[in-house]
């Protein structure tokens, strides 16, 4: 059988660092997760069996290191210009296995490229929370909170709405921020997480940008109560639950980027999370490809192997053709993020709306390519045990977050259309 | 209800015990599986098996078919079809997994005791296990698969699962780590599509559950349709009586398939009402960009919408277009004929493959809300996956298509 | 004919009088377009022109609904959508570009003499053109449209192309620039649905070809629909008498909508049927991969062929349904209600992109043969597509589907 | 309004050169193509309009040279390792203005490819044809003699059936070929070319790749004969016709690469063929993007430009995504094809695969995405004069070119699955 590496991807962009953790990553795949990952998907309430291949990985192998400063004890990932492209690589292998083991994976991150990336790296902050991630064997967690009860996705409607409808409010009281608010739906929640960064209003109503504040908050701290995990369709290893914040109480500097910045450097979130997700699904995919593999060499038709039926490998085809195509699209993707000398800030409204363009794309065509594969396997393809139906599932999400299709089909057309009231 | 109504179906061909019957599922499925999900989610003992012995039993569903004079309702002639399509979308909205075990008791029933295919001889055998019992009797199909392990007998390109061979008025079954439509746990009756040894013509045979020989692995896994707990069904030499032999022929074999399909699409339509009711509450009350934008008037929002009521609307009408089709013999044909099988299997793959589409969208529209299980819709997601499935491959199901439209012999 | 009897269509439901003029338009069809078609090409005089003559003169297509009594053949029944489907679907497999006007004509025969509705003066005023002469009345309409320079009046939505004012019993038409649905160039009589200066009620009002005031553009080239001649009106201070005002309700103008409608999705089903008489033939004499396999035997071309056979046979199933809904407003309600009228253009739109999918794929399967012109495919392909721009867009058709399932108001 | 240039492609593969001509071609087809395309649309048979722009593009600026070493007058780009993405530069601009002309100016270089690229340049041809393509300002163009009658695609179909079923045959007679046969199809036939190269069998029915020739043939000698332009549903600028060889004598050193050559290097004719094909998907949609814009931004609903209304600007976006991901997928194809040193040769099973797969995806996608814009333009899309009906017509020939869908389908299928009897 082929292997999953037979699929299209620019060679020119891949760099030794990523591939090498690429590979660590596909070790640690398939001896710690690919034989129980049917067990983590009942296992969404506890994580009993999800927690200790994250400490493997994320804790012993210290991959939740890799973007802080080298002199901090980090691997300095967050100041080269191909952090995505390697990120893409890391996500694609771990969603191969479960993706939302993937999930859980980059939200580790995302909040901490507000302060360990350039142009915005808050050595402060990079000295303050390093000690964190990187003096442990235990996995340590962040989560980006941001979705708020009664918005849906206008958090991340952030052109439209400027950040006027967040409830969730820093008042300055002396050197201090007191925060209070409630947010629901952030991956890491319902206990998972150790380090929050939190969408803020220090104006509630306001449309400056000034008034937008993205703050750290560690999990421990009085006031913060995480709810239990939400029942959802799939990505078990994705927890998601309510945060409420009650008078909780953190140093001023604890802000990411400052005023005006952390508004602006929040488009930077938006298209790493378009990225990444680019990335889970071809993940899914690779996965799947391996498993139809073995499908249709195994059942048979007329004595033949499926895969010999014409009308079977138009479906192969097509299934492949996808791949083909999303990783491509990915891999430019994630390359676009990196190389901002090139292709422009990674936050500034173009790359949004192209990285929105791309996922979006990019997750329809995968999860319409995948529902085909589960219709050719009839009824092994509502199996559990043939995995395609857990991905199915999985995947599904990936499509529907970060504010959802309409939110990101608007803002391609804004940009790319220079529509002005959407 | 009344809100289903906007979706046109020919109400001019149903009779009021039709819309009767309709109307009372409705309400069953919306007090006892509706209502309970929150509480119960797919607990199969505590909502699915009671709310299908309610079904079954006490609306007497598993009675309609079978003669008056052996306690059924001798509900039997063709038009029946609209009685099937008007019941279905009432348990399909309910639960889909529910409704598809219905769609099997419903076929079984069609196949044995039609009007004018009525057969006497398994009807008296097999009528009273439905018309005298206060359980749910829950059947399963044991049919040919596409793609095998190599060594099973082919039949139009698909496996079978089951050998038959008969002596001394006996007949005498084999199959291993077969899979059957649905229910491998629970069932208590599986119709078998058999090779037979020796013999070109298959047989279709009645296994009774507990018949010695049978044994069932441990239930799946598996994406959706709590309802049917399936398992894999061994069978080693099982042994049944001649007279459970109900056909040898293609024809009452499509028969029972045209029945079955003509289930599943009416299923099918139910989870898209109730995928239509979910978003309508969804668009009128979501409150989208700050304050002054209900969903529903949203020009993209709101075109989305109108789509998937689209698609729901053309499902529905298809749903009757088929049960139009089997009411009606003389005009089209016998259902087991082969264009009114044909017209089935399209109808029934066209419908699932509308679901797809329209339950993702109305995912896509309610985001998170799409897929957490509080707001209910994501189990019609992933029931109708499940049932697109286990009715099998459409690739396959084309060449049906193509054996009829352009005689095509050897696909 | 007979192999399109394999597409199953409600026979139930027709006359045999439906049945008997399919069979002689299928036959005019063959004999007058589809034979001619390689030796006249798309040429309007030499082809498109006398079969549309034979069509609507000789066969009486545009004597249909008016009353006896002025010369008609008073078939002007609400059953006489099943006709108008059974005809259109037979027109549109010659040409699409003639059944595009043949429809125009039937849709505004239904609006003025429905048995129900009949306009008693509108049908005195009008019949005799239709009834005593000897060519052809080609009927073409003015609708708001969706886009516009900004300075119309708008009127859900869509921009009015005419304005009209009533003074001394004389209506006083202007328009500059107006797009016409078909015909520009040809076209005898024109339907406006205008804005009324002053009032909110907008009329629909008939406007002779030749009145002083009409002007006309050059003819456009476009993509398809050889036989609608189309070119841009000017209206100039058109004058017409108060009689020529039809009505100035919405229920009469989404009347002659749903039967416009019903007619433009009995034509998609009819080049769907020619499609899949090009693509059998193909299929059973071309041969691929060297000698052996003839193409609707090879699995994937064979599935693919079954897919557009499923494609086409869902698509008349819904034109019947339509027809059917038409048929019996007793319990579906009035042409012209809100429900029947979303319906319709639910209908004709699913036919609409259910062909272009369809069309695309049986020239992906023909490759080089599909877009040559000699194989004359690509003509349904082209004109189909035409048909559905002029149709209108989806998303704002969607729109009407949300005002209707979801009570939306603004959009 | 923003410029068609907005649309993502990998900037680390362009090329001065590549860019340099496609400003060229950018500036004349604006002066030269758009304003009088309408007319070349009914100029099929006669190409009366087409040939003057071709005789600027080719003869007088020179670009039919590009291929030849620069010794021979060529500009040497057969021996560069940016071939691909400097021709789908230029591609993509004539499409731009019009997809037939795309087609025929891309046919005057692909039988080239043979004789001009390395591994298997074959210097004597090069010296032999270079002076008809560099000595004069005509025009010159070239065609690809593949299709028979009996076979639709089989000639396409090489892998399976290994040129058995070609019926144009090479007899060696002395120092020549003979060559007797019927053609059909072939891009710059109904008159038009100067030049041909031509699948031919040495031997009749053999599956030995030695057999199969492909041999190059002025199109003056006697001997050959081309039929009138066929009548086709679209790419009036692409004329394709039958030709007919009749004892045609051309001397022996006239095939391409010799013995098992013609064979291999025919993979790298169906691999550009695809990469180019993607192009010309490009340039079509980026003319539609112009003129959609223009159209949304100049037509009113409700008093505000279309573009406004969400529901418009839910086509828009899918369309730009579209764009976005068709475009990547081309660039990356072509970069593909270009570093051999990187993605392996073109011509193998495998390029040759994942070409097909890129070409296909891009195809259905982009035809799926004008059908949408044409029904959003409502009676404007079926227009002549908004042009995006023209460039609907003629994008479906280059999905359907090149064997069809379904021979695609077998090929990626059987690369991607390693199936072995489709």
């Amino acid at each position: 059988m082929r292997s999953i590496d037979v699929f299209s991807r620019p060679l020119e962009y891949l760099t030794p660092l990523g591939e090498q953790v690429g590979e660590i990553i596909r070790d640690w795949v398939e001896r710690e997760v690919i034989p129980y990952r049917r067990q983590f998907d009942e296992d969404y309430l506890e994580h009993r069996y999800i927690l200790p291949p994250f400490k493997k990985l994320l804790g012993e192998y210290g991959i939740q290191r890799i973007l802080f400063p080298e002199d901090l004890g980090g691997w300095g990932l967050g100041h080269s210009d191909y952090l995505c492209v390697a990120a893409f690589r890391m996500f694609e292998e771990i969603a191969r296995a479960d993706s939302g083991m993937a999930v859980a994976f980059g939200v580790v991150f995302w909040p901490l490229v507000l302060i360990c990336c350039e142009p915005h790296v808050n050595r402060r902050l990079c000295e303050e929370f390093a000690p964190m991630f990187t003096s442990t064997t235990e996995p340590v967690f962040s989560c980006m909170a941001m979705t708020e009860p009664q918005g849906g996705s206008d958090i991340e409607n952030m052109e439209v709405l400027k950040g006027s409808t967040i409830r969730t409010t820093a008042v300055r009281d002396g050197d201090e921020w007191v925060i209070n608010g409630h947010k629901l739906w952030p991956t890491n929640t319902g206990g998972v997480a150790n380090l929050m960064a939190v969408v803020c209003t220090t104006n509630p109503g306001s449309r400056n940008p000034d008034d937008i504040a993205i703050i750290f908050v560690p999990c421990d701290i009085p006031g913060v109560t995480q709810g239990p995990a939400y029942e959802k369709a799939g990505m078990a290893a994705d927890k998601n639950g309510d945060i409420w914040f009650e008078n909780v109480r953190v140093p001023l500097w604890y802000r990411a980027c400052g005023p005006g910045d952390d508004a602006r450097y929040y488009g930077e979130i938006v298209s790493m999370g378009n990225m990444g997700s680019i990335a889970f699904a071809v993940g899914v995919m690779l996965n799947i490809y391996e498993k139809l593999q073995e499908y249709v060499e195994r059942k048979t038709y007329r004595g033949m192997p499926l895969k010999e039926n014409d009308a079977v490998a138009g479906v192969l085809a097509d299934f492949a053709a996808t791949v083909e195509a999303v990783r491509i699209i990915g891999y430019q993707c994630a390359r676009m993020c990196d190389r901002q000398d090139l292709y422009g800030p990674r936050w500034s409204p173009e790359i949004v709306a192209r990285a929105r363009a791309h996922r979006y794309f990019a997750a329809d065509r995968a999860l319409e390519a995948i529902g085909k594969v589960m219709n050719l396997m009839e009824c092994f393809g509502a199996d559990r045990d043939w995995d395609v139906e857990k991905h199915w599932r999985d995947i599904k999400m990936v499509q529907l977050w970060l504010g959802g299709k309409q939110l990101s089909q608007m803002e391609v057309a804004r940009w790319f259309f220079e529509c002005e009231t959407l | 209800m009344k809100d289903l109504e906007l979706f046109i179906y020919p109400k001019n061909r149903l009779h009021q015990t039709d819309l009767d019957l309709a109307a009372s599922l409705h309400d069953l499925a919306q007090r006892e599986i509706v209502d309970k999900r929150l509480e119960f989610k797919e607990d199969y003992d505590k909502l699915l098996k009671p709310s299908l012995a309610k079904l079954m039993v006490e609306m007497g569903l598993q009675r309609m078919f079978w003669p008056e004079s052996l306690g059924g309702e001798e509900h039997n002639g063709p038009e029946a079809s609209y009685t099937v399509v008007a019941a279905l979308e009432q348990v399909g909205r309910g639960d889909i997994g529910v409704s598809f075990l219905v769609a099997h008791s419903l076929a079984l029933q069609a196949a044995l005791a039609m009007r004018e295919n009525l057969n006497q001889e398994a009807c008296a055998r097999f009528a009273p296990l439905f018309c005298e019992g206060k359980d749910p009797v829950i059947v399963s199909f044991l049919l040919p698969v596409f793609g095998d392990d190599g060594k099973a007998p082919a039949w139009r390109g698909k496996a079978f699962q089951v050998r038959a061979m008969s002596k001394n008025g006996v007949w005498k079954l084999e199959g291993k780590g077969v899979r059957p439509t649905c229910s491998g746990v629970d069932a208590q009756l599986f119709g078998a599509w058999c090779a037979v040894d020796g013999e070109d013509q298959p047989a279709f045979i009645l296994v009774p559950g507990d018949a010695s020989g049978i044994t069932r692995g441990p239930e799946f896994k598996k994406t959706g349709l709590a309802a049917s707990r399936n398992a894999e069904v061994n069978l080693a030499g099982v042994e049944v009586p001649a007279e459970n032999c109900l056909f040898r022929g293609e024809l009452e074999y499509r028969r029972l398939l045209s029945w079955f399909w003509l289930g599943l699409s009416a299923t099918t339509v139910g989870g898209l009402l109730a995928a239509y009711q979910i978003l309508k509450e969804w668009g009128d009350n979501r409150v989208i960009k700050g304050k002054d934008s209900v969903f529903k008037e949203n020009p993209l929002t709101g075109a989305l919408m109108g789509e998937i009521a689209q698609d729901i609307s053309m499902s529905r009408l298809l749903a009757y277009d088929l049960a139009g089709i089997l009411a009606d013999p003389g005009t089209f044909g016998d259902a087991g004929s082969e264009g009114v099988n044909t017209y089935a299997l399209m109808i029934v793959h066209q419908n699932l493959a509308t679901a797809e589409r329209a339950i993702h969208r109305t995912m896509e529209l309610m985001a998170s809300a799409g897929y957490a299980k509080e707001w209910q819709l994501e189990r019609y997601w992933r029931d109708l996956k499940t049932v697109q499935c286990y009715l099998g491959s459409h690739e396959l199901a084309k060449h049906d298509f193509s054996r009829w439209f352009y005689g095509a012999r050897t696909l």
